[in-house]
């Protein structure tokens, strides 16, 4: 297991620069703010990664007394309140997306922005 | 025992993630992903009961009831999409 | 002891179910043949692996909520299987299309 | 063994990503995002974070899908293929990786106990949770009694968020949504077999929101979990008998009364403390007994998240789902 010591953190690489490649490679809004997922989630990923003590739980005390090794709880309450404030800011997101929809007949940044200069 | 059934059905979620990417229609995506649901609350159970916490079989629970309405999100989706492109 | 060998059984039975779906919703021809496969051996699956976790964990809460989920999946498998089946078939989805690899084994 | 699990899943993590940026057909990787999620939150479960995966079940498999099909039926499902000029962004996000994982080797390995993450407030909060406020839950205790600070901005974070969803959609076509507005409506009515599954579903997703809402002290739950799991539920209401019978039961005006009344029972628990001469947000002297004071203070707390929870995801979907798409 050794080996694998460090694995989650390279997928949290992975996961990061694949939702950042999303953000900045494609025109597709929507497709930015499915990236854009990603990203968050490579990041909860990292925290609950370091969370994690070996042989450990999850940190909710059965036995009052009884020794027990616990998963450290701090980083589990900052991504238990971000990912609800991620879906509320993806939904503002998509309120955005839909909007440029409205007014510019199309949710592809260049001919938004084609549009934008002809005007 | 346990690791045999977590075994298959970690085999069974790639498999069904295959399907999911290979499609070729939505539905099989749609199956693909109702598949997914039941295979992760297999999967929760399993390794909820191996740890020796049984409360968190209530996880499972959350899984099964959610699961189900984003299949019917995605019907509702199919039938607002067939409306709206039929008359125009 | 027998308990145990029965739940072992059921475990080993229902990995084995599921992994059947799996392979029958990936390597079937068309659309409708592996929704086949995969809700029936959802459902089969499901039954006997968290019966054998039941069985294991004997008369407590966990088998209180286990048989609460299994209750909610018989519930809304199927259901959710039905209505793919129908969105399917609604959007015109001709279940004959794509069987040829089938006939010829 | 069960860390192997968790390599498989990561894998499958990692393949499902790639192919959510590469498929071209926005709905496929909504339904990809969706099973992305399922893998995330198994993860967090094989990490021990019980509640973390709660959450990201009920977020990412439900409200997150449902959010972006609702969006999705008012856009362009196709994306268009982006021509040309791909070296750059790729060989950016490459050096980049290869530069992280190059830190990485600095960092301690999973799951060791000596790692610096551990050694600070962690070990206080797990001591001293079931004494202070006799929680079992230490997530819960640190979320909403020693970090109830912090949990009060995020509160505010979701009020804002909603509140903007809502005013950015607000000014819709009314002129044009009232001429052809009966034929949606009807949501999922002729679907007879799900919908009768559906509604038998509805009380049991609420009461099992409630369930969490009310046991968080003591296992998996609190007040965003709870908060999710009922909003999936009234808006599986919605879903199946349609946007008009879901604003019927909860109008616009009550949902903007219940996020800000949540948002404002969280402050208003915060200004007793004061008021009753302890901190801002300083439960201990609510009651007679501090331990009982910090108990119902964590309470009321966690209610005002679960109802703000509640609300503004009802209320983004009600945004979304009232709209027409543009011609």
């Amino acid at each position: 297991m050794k080996l694998f010591g460090l694995y989650n953190y390279w997928v949290f690489a992975l996961l990061l620069m694949i939702g950042l490649y999303a953000v900045i490679a494609k025109r597709n809004l929507v497709k930015k703010l499915l990236g854009l997922s990603i990203f968050q989630s490579a990041v909860f990923l990292l925290y609950i990664s370091m969370a994690k003590v070996e042989g450990g739980t999850a940190p909710i005390i059965q036995h009052a007394g009884e020794p027990q090794v616990f998963s450290n709880p701090l980083p589990h309450v900052l991504i238990l309140t971000a990912i609800v404030v991620g879906i509320s800011t993806i939904a503002l997101g998509l309120a955005v997306v839909v909007r440029i929809r409205e007014e510019y007949g199309t949710i592809e940044e260049n001919e938004i922005q084609a549009r934008d200069r002809d005007r | 025992m346990y690791y045999a059934a977590t075994a298959a059905i970690l085999v069974t979620m790639a498999l069904a993630l295959t399907r999911a990417l290979l499609g070729p229609t939505v539905y099989d995506r749609v199956l693909a992903v109702n598949m997914f649901g039941t295979k992760t609350v297999l999967l929760v159970s399993i390794v909820a009961f191996l740890s020796g916490r049984p409360d968190f079989l209530d996880l499972a629970l959350a899984y099964a009831l959610i699961n189900f309405v984003g299949v019917l999100a995605v019907l509702a989706f199919f039938q607002k999409k067939r409306h709206y492109e039929r008359p125009r | 002891m027998i308990v145990d060998v029965l739940s072992f059984v059921m475990l080993a039975l229902g990995g084995f179910f599921v992994f059947m779906g799996g392979l029958g919703a990936l390597r079937l021809p068309d659309l409708y043949t592996r929704m086949h496969a995969a809700s029936l051996t959802d459902s089969l699956g499901t039954i006997l692996t968290l019966g054998g976790i039941m069985l294991q964990s004997g008369w407590s809460l966990a088998t209180v909520k286990l048989l609460t989920i299994l209750f909610f999946l018989m519930l809304t498998g199927p259901t959710a299987s039905y209505a793919l089946a129908n969105a399917a078939l609604l959007s015109a989805h001709d279940p004959g299309a794509g069987t040829a690899p089938a006939t010829e084994t | 063994m069960v860390t192997l699990f968790g390599l498989v899943l990561l894998t499958l993590l990692v393949v499902t990503a790639v192919a959510i940026v590469i498929t071209p057909n926005l709905f496929v990787a909504v339904m990809l995002m969706s099973i992305f999620s399922l893998l995330m939150a198994a993860t967090f479960f094989i990490l021990d974070a019980a509640d973390v995966a709660l959450t990201e079940a009920a977020i990412g498999a439900g409200m997150s899908t449902i959010l972006f099909l609702s969006a999705l039926a008012l856009l362009a499902e196709r994306e268009q293929r982006s021509p040309g000029r791909k070296w750059l962004p790729i060989a950016v996000v490459a050096l980049t990786t290869l530069t992280l994982i190059y830190a990485t080797f600095d960092k301690p390995r999973l799951g060791d106990p000596s790692a610096p993450v551990h050694q600070h407030v962690a070990p206080w909060y797990l001591e001293q949770s079931p004494v202070l406020m006799e929680m079992s839950n230490v997530v819960t205790a640190v979320l909403a009694g020693f970090r109830a600070y912090d949990t009060l901005g995020e509160v505010l974070v979701i009020l804002t968020a909603g509140l903007g969803v809502m005013l950015i959609l607000a000014n819709g076509r009314p002129e044009r949504s009232r001429q052809g507005s009966a034929p949606v409506a009807g949501g999922l009515r002729h679907h007879l077999v799900p919908r009768v599954v559906g509604q038998l579903l509805i009380p049991f997703i609420v009461l099992f929101g409630l369930y969490l809402q009310f046991h968080g002290e003591f296992g998996p739950g609190g007040g965003f979990q709870a908060g999710a799991i009922i909003a999936v539920g009234i808006v599986l209401h919605s879903l199946l008998e349609g946007e008009a019978a879901g604003r019927a039961i909860l109008p616009t005006r009550v949902l903007v009364g219940l996020m800000t009344g949540g948002a404002l029972l969280f402050c208003a628990v915060g200004i007793a403390g004061m008021l009753l001469g302890g901190n801002f947000l300083d439960y201990a002297v609510l009651a007679v007994d501090p331990v009982a004071g910090q108990q119902l203070g964590i309470h009321l707390v966690e209610a005002g998240v679960g109802i703000t929870v509640t609300s503004t995801l009802v209320a983004a979907f009600h945004a979304f789902a009232d709209r027409e798409p543009a011609a």
